[in-house]
């Protein structure tokens, strides 16, 4: 593929549970199954720590693409399970005002082994945003 | 110790001692070294311009395949040959442009 | 070399030997770890991958052979031997032998400039002889310490790699060299050999080239492997029938072994499973009596295996010759239908046994079990104490297991020292 | 006595605000510069800001590529390092332990995975991959530059361990602890102390008798000034951490004075089944298991005891259980809560239905109550035909076998199953030459030293082998009324190439695998993991398989899947060393991952503790300050976990977790999404 396509693919951002996902991206990488490269994972300890407007920067700074990979029920932490569902809940509300498709954030629990589950995630993602495209365009455009 | 250093023989002396206990394996060694220079060279000369197998270089110069890929194996790991693809169930050697044999 | 004075000193460093150090070690006891290669790693650091978690073993060993070199309390030496341990007053007194590198371990940097000037290939050890290095050489890419070592034996003294090294650090002026260390408690972890290819004649292994042994095929799983990617040795041929003749060397009569060999099960399913990742049109045959995949996930990945297609025949193989394409040609009773057939496959492993390795009963001379491995008076009391108050031992030293059997038993006969060290260094105190 | 050797604090970076930072990118021997490109990372990483050095090399994490590292920090001044290597699972403590070598601060080192979340994912798009490389890279830096120097959590450890069981496996690690100098509390749940162990008859291969082994270590444990036993007692709650747990262990009464105690039992008229021979015999509600347990005073069984008054020399004595709670702190935690033999199912190979169907391990509790010279009986008649089933409960296959109350099977193996059943097979044929027995197997798994010569003394002694398929089980039925034989066994025996054998017999025995313990209480309790087959689970399978995820607990034993005695005893050990490595020192180190409060902009809103849920972990505390009073958010770093619940809720950004913080993430994401021209340059 030529640098400037690659380069001006949406780009997907991925926050992982150290103790969850990101192992499970580990675990897919481990099985050298294939997914798209417009990925970029960051570990988190849990993504209960972000404030919602932490997304909305995200998307205004040019990610089109947010999935957040918590532990869900196994998580180490009390807070986890309940804290970030309200959090994203938040996030979904703010996501409307600024007319972005809240179809672009995801919360997906997902664990150490999780190799099936992480990569429907990130393939419904990426597929969704060959559909609708770069934010940008997105909130550019008119309602 | 340091007392048994000061002792110790000097690099010259230490080498001649070397050679005259290590004789037989130097000459026998000596013996393995042109075999093996002799064998590189022709493994080196046939895929020079044309990548081949283990069997298609083995029949040319006349060795065992066993012995032949085992030389690969050592061309390969210094840099000499590279695998280029494969030939039905068999991968192709060549000899890198300008590598130092 | 320096005498040295430490509480703990653990013979030999493979995993047993490296893990049983660093559990003393983080107790705060001063450890000398003595191994007689060039580098520790042991048998493990040549394996591709460990069941049942197909981690890459490269990357889960060398983190523990790199904390074993920089750990304040271990004081490494390899390239060493054990001559003889005699009690005294204070415990052991354990004769040493330095053998030459030739090249100052501490000097060199492992760049293998050397390596690249020297003239000779010789076949290398750690790639089972099937993969190549010069007589000057770092003997693997990982190995700790990062130093050359030369072999005088293929050496022709032309001084070439003295040249090219910058740091000054070939030094022919090497001479073996014989120290002394005092130690409170001895940990032998002297491991294991692989059962020779040739042991069992009627299998062919040594005469036919495409009849290989276990380790070998661990070398062309690797991505360091000799030849890169799995091919057969007698032509370079990418095998697609590769079958596995399992208890080739161990419950055999016949060679004095009747143990199992513990490991032959799970690794020859496990390389099933890595050939069949590496070569997707491979068909692998496993000949077999019993499988024994008794370990903690160990039946589970049995059951992968099969849901892969690896295609497990119950059969007793009588012998193996050669087709003229060089093929090799089992013979097998196949148990379950009581007749004899003959198939033919492109490349066949011997699932070869654990024997123990000489070391084990050399300079330390520890009583030995039946089976030639170090004898454990009171299994079921203290697994890991030898028929010598003072000496324990680890890993396969004392009989076949496998790498987490050995770690458990690392940590166990570390346990069993420590708390004879503090006793003994106790009582010496009073005394 | 060892040295105790102070490792000296690492040099803080020098106080500068120059950022200088080393950018490392690691071939992996290939795995990484395969797909990605190596270089061409560097290259574009050197054209960041702050970047002083730009280097690959094939394997960064061996001595000498570290060096390489060790020596820019040295030579050129780093004060931070990023590497982009494997997972950081792997060796982002290998590089953290370099760079304080190199006398940097270890927390100003930033880990990137480019092999499992790049190059092995996309092995199709080197380009892709090598562009995704250049902007993870990008983040690394973007984060390298906000780290600060941080210094692990010191906190003091209590010098010693609760050690939970009273088996084997807790005797032999107690006693080791308790060698290390440390001291150790055990607590067993049952009135006496054994386990498993006691109810054997000889242990293999050694035929050594295990109460007597087990008594010898009995002796050591009580003997032992540093050991104190709990017996009938239970952890009833914990909290706290590594090096600091706070236990509450809850002890039952034993019930009877001790000058009573036996008379107590002879008077006792209530019986139970005695679980110690797994049912087959009744026992009093006042007991002991067996003569020579420890303690030997007899208990009351409450769970059983029915509540009515004893009565003894004409008074009515009515025992009472008053519990007595004990509160101990211990640093560190050994679970050796040992096994229960698999329960086979209603009607598995006519279990429970048919009379003569027992399991391995009853058979084992009925021999020794046979006296010498009299035969094998069962069920009133003399057995001449017996058969043991291997496998019960083991090797099971989903979607093969009936699944269990949890909808889960067995699908491991036993491991002792096989050896114990042919050891038993031995002995029966050498005490009963008469009894013919058959063994039907799949795998003989004799694995063990010395275990092939009792699998060779089975066929010795003339014990039949039928072996059958995981799929095509044994057939047990109840045999037609007017047979020789009780029970008929139906069996497609490979060994005879798949003929269907009928074999009657006068009693089946059913060699049943293990299961943990019900410890659904513990493991809530103390938050540790379970692994797919309901063992406790080790944090890593090879190379760290006595630990759990959770720091400062440990296992011992058949908690941690099925093991023998031996076995057992070597977890156990390596169990104790982990622990005494642990708590030797009298001091832990906890990871610095912790929220910290920036005073400055703290005012004190209570968001933070709102939102926190671990107990302890922050509280609002009220300062004087210039004459005013002032609230502010502190934290309790022992308490705190780090997950960043206080950061998201706080309304002035004052708070954030050491290492992870929100100005980080920032910065990262900027790095991720930034337009790179910079980037197009640099061409192969």
């Amino acid at each position: 593929m030529a640098a400037n396509e690659t380069l001006n693919r949406p780009k997907i951002l991925i926050l992982a549970t150290l103790a969850g996902g990101y192992a499970g991206a580990d675990a897919t990488g481990q099985a050298h199954a294939i997914y798209p490269a417009n990925t970029y994972i960051l570990p988190v300890l849990s993504p209960v720590m972000f404030p919602a407007e932490f997304f909305m920067r995200a998307f205004e700074r040019g990610i089109d693409g947010i999935i957040v990979m918590y532990s869900g029920a196994d998580s180490p932490y009390k807070v986890e399970a309940e804290g970030t569902a309200a959090l994203i809940n938040r996030a979904y509300g703010l996501m409307k005002e600024r007319g972005i498709d809240i179809r672009r954030l995801r919360l997906a629990a997902i664990c150490t082994v999780c190799v099936k589950p992480f990569l429907k995630e990130i393939n419904q993602m990426a597929d969704l945003l060959k559909g609708i495209g770069f934010v940008k365009d997105e909130v550019a455009a008119p309602a | 110790m340091s007392e048994r250093r000061m002792d110790s023989p000097s690099r010259a002396d230490r080498l001649k001692q070397l050679r005259e206990e290590h004789a037989p394996s130097v000459e026998r060694t000596l013996a393995v070294l042109r075999e093996q220079k002799h064998m590189q060279q022709a493994i080196c000369q046939f895929i020079r311009d044309d990548a081949k197998t283990v069997p298609e270089i083995a029949a040319e110069i006349g060795k065992p395949a066993q012995e032949v890929l085992w030389f690969l194996a050592a061309l390969r790991k210094y840099g000499i040959v590279v695998e280029t693809g494969m030939c039905g169930d068999y991968p192709l050697y060549q000899r890198v442009k300008g590598a130092q044999a | 070399m320096e005498n040295l004075h430490v509480d703990a000193l653990v013979v030999g460093g493979g995993i047993a030997g490296i893990q049983a150090a660093l559990d003393l070690a983080d107790q705060g006891f001063r450890v000398a770890l003595v191994e007689r290669e060039p580098s520790i790693g042991g048998k493990m650091i040549t394996l591709s991958k460990v069941f049942p978690t197909l981690d890459c073993c490269s990357c889960i060993t060398t983190p523990k052979m790199s904390a074993v070199a920089h750990h304040p309390n271990i004081q490494l030496m390899t390239y060493c031997e054990v001559q003889s341990i005699e009690e005294s007053q204070a415990g052991f007194r354990a004769a040493i032998l330095q053998k030459p590198r030739y090249v100052n371990e501490h000097k060199c940097t492992g760049c293998r400039k050397c390596e690249y000037a020297c003239p000779i290939t010789v076949p290398s050890a750690f790639d089972r002889g099937l993969g190549a290095y010069r007589a000057i050489r770092v003997p693997f890419s990982t190995a700790v310490p990062q130093a050359a070592v030369l072999d005088i034996d293929n050496c022709i003294l032309c001084g070439k790699c003295e040249k090219a090294c910058a740091a000054g650090a070939v030094d022919f002026a090497q001479q073996a060299e014989a120290f002394e260390i005092r130690t409170t408690a001895v940990i032998a972890a002297t491991g294991f050999e692989l059962t020779p290819l040739g042991a069992k004649k009627e299998f062919g292994g040594g005469t036919l080239p495409n009849v290989i042994d276990p380790l070998m095929m661990e070398r062309f799983l690797a991505p360091t492997g000799p030849y890169g990617r799995v091919l057969r040795p007698g032509d370079g041929k990418e095998p697609t029938t590769i079958a596995y003749v399992q208890c080739a060397g161990s419950r055999d009569q016949t060679l004095g072994v009747e143990y199992c060999s513990r490991v032959c099960c799970m690794y020859a399913i496990k390389q099933a499973m890595l050939i069949s990742g590496a070569l997707p049109m491979a068909e692998i045959t496993i000949y077999y009596m019993d499988i024994r995949t008794f370990g903690k996930g160990y039946e589970q990945f049995y059951q992968n295996a099969q849901a892969m297609g690896v295609e497990f025949v119950r059969g007793k193989v009588a012998s193996i010759r050669e087709d003229d394409e060089r093929n090799p040609v089992v013979k097998v009773e196949l148990t379950e239908q009581g007749r004899v057939v003959e198939r033919t496959h492109d490349l066949v492993v011997l699932s070869l046994g654990m024997l123990p390795a000489p070391a084990s009963n050399g300079g330390l001379g520890l009583p030995l079990g039946l089976d030639k491995f170090v004898s454990i008076p009171a299994a079921n009391t203290s697994p890991c104490s030898t028929a010598r108050p003072g000496v324990f031992v680890t890993g396969t030293a004392a009989g076949p297991m496998d790498i987490v059997d050995s770690i458990v038993t690392a940590g166990a006969a570390a346990a069993a020292a420590s708390a004879y060290i503090r006793q003994h260094q106790k009582e010496a105190v009073y005394a | 006595m060892p040295d105790d050797t102070e490792t000296p604090a690492p040099t803080p970076a020098p106080d500068s605000n120059e950022v200088r930072i080393g950018v490392y990118t690691c071939h992996c021997g290939g795995n990484i510069s395969h797909v990605v490109q190596c270089e061409r990372v560097a290259k574009a990483l050197g054209r960041l800001s702050d970047v002083v050095v730009t280097r690959t090399d094939p394997s960064f994490c061996s001595d000498a590529g570290q060096a390489i590292i060790m020596q820019d920090i040295k030579e050129l001044g780093l004060n931070r390092v990023v590497i982009g290597a494997c997972a950081p699972s792997l060796h982002e403590q290998t590089f953290r332990n370099a760079v304080e070598r190199a006398g940097l601060n270890p927390y100003l080192y930033h880990h990137v995975g480019l092999r499992e979340q790049d190059s092995w994912v996309h092995a199709d798009d080197e380009e892709a991959a090598t562009e995704k490389a250049v902007r993870l890279m990008a983040a690394g830096v973007a984060k390298a530059r906000l780290l600060t120097p941080l210094e692990p959590i010191r906190l003091g450890a209590e010098q010693r361990a609760l050690v939970i069981g009273g088996g084997v496996a807790g005797l032999m690690s107690a006693l080791d602890i308790a060698r290390q100098g440390l001291r150790v509390t055990l607590v067993e749940k049952s009135p006496f102390l054994g386990g498993r162990m006691a109810q054997l008859e000889t242990v293999f291969p050694t035929d050594e008798d295990p109460r007597r082994l087990l008594h010898e270590r009995i002796e050591q444990v009580l003997a032992h000034p540093n050991i104190s036993v709990l017996t009938q007692a239970e952890v009833t709650g914990v909290s706290g951490y590594v090096g600091n747990f706070s236990v509450r262990v809850t002890q039952h009464a034993r019930g009877v004075p001790e000058g009573q105690a036996e008379a107590l039992m002879a008077a006792c008229d209530q019986e139970v089944p005695d679980e110690f021979n797994y049912g087959l015999t009744r026992r009093k509600a006042v007991y002991r298991p067996y003569e020579g347990c420890y303690p030997p005073t007899p208990a009351v069984d409450w769970e059983h005891y029915d509540g009515r008054p004893i009565w003894l020399d004409g008074k009515s004595i009515l025992l009472k259980d008053e519990p007595q709670v004990h509160e101990l702190t211990a640093g560190a935690i050994v679970m050796a809560t040992g096994f229960d033999p698999y329960e086979p199912r209603r009607g598995e190979y006519g279990y429970g239905e048919i009379a003569e169907v027992i399991t391995l391990p009853q058979l084992i509790r009925l021999l020794p109550q046979i006296r010498q010279g009299e035969p094998l009986r069962w069920n009133g008649r003399v057995v001449r035909d017996l058969a043991l089933i291997h496998c019960v409960g083991s090797r099971e296959i989903d979607g093969v076998h009936t699944p269990q109350a949890d909808g889960q099977v067995n699908n491991y193996c036993s491991r002792v199953c096989c050896t114990a059943s042919l050891h038993t097979a031995v002995e029966l044929r050498r005490r009963f030459p008469a009894v013919n027995i058959y063994e039907l197997y799949q795998d003989i798994r004799s694995y063990g030293r010395g275990h092939e010569e009792i699998y060779r003394r089975a066929q010795d002694s003339l014990v039949r082998f039928l072996r059958y398929h995981g799929q095509e089980f044994p057939e047990v039925l109840a045999a037609p009324a007017g047979d020789t034989h009780p029970v008929l066994l139906r069996v497609k025996d490979s060994l005879t190439y798949g003929q269907e054998i009928e074999v009657p017999v006068d009693l089946v025995v059913l060699a049943v695998g293990m299961m943990p313990r019900q410890i659904d209480a513990l493991v809530n309790m103390l938050k540790i993991s379970r692994g797919n087959d309901r063992f406790l689970l080790e944090a890593h399978p090879k190379l760290r398989p006595v630990e759990m995820a959770v720091r400062g607990i440990v296992l011992a034993g058949t908690a941690q899947g099925p093991m023998n005695i031996q076995e057992s005893l070597s977890a156990a050990s390596a169990a104790s060393a982990k622990v005494a490595a642990l708590l030797g020192q009298g001091r832990v180190e906890l990871p610095p991952f912790v929220a910290r409060v920036d005073e400055s902009k703290c005012n004190g809103t209570g968001a933070c503790v709102e939102a926190c849920l671990e107990e302890g972990a922050i509280a609002l505390q009220t300062f004087q300050a210039n004459g005013r009073e002032i609230r502010r958010a502190v934290v309790s770093p022992a308490n705190c976990t780090g997950c960043g619940a206080c950061v998201g809720a706080c309304p002035n950004r004052a708070i954030d977790v050491q290492a992870w913080t929100l100005a980080q993430y920032e910065a990262m994401v900027d790095a991720i999404a930034m337009d790179i021209p910079a980037w197009a340059e640099v061409k192969r």
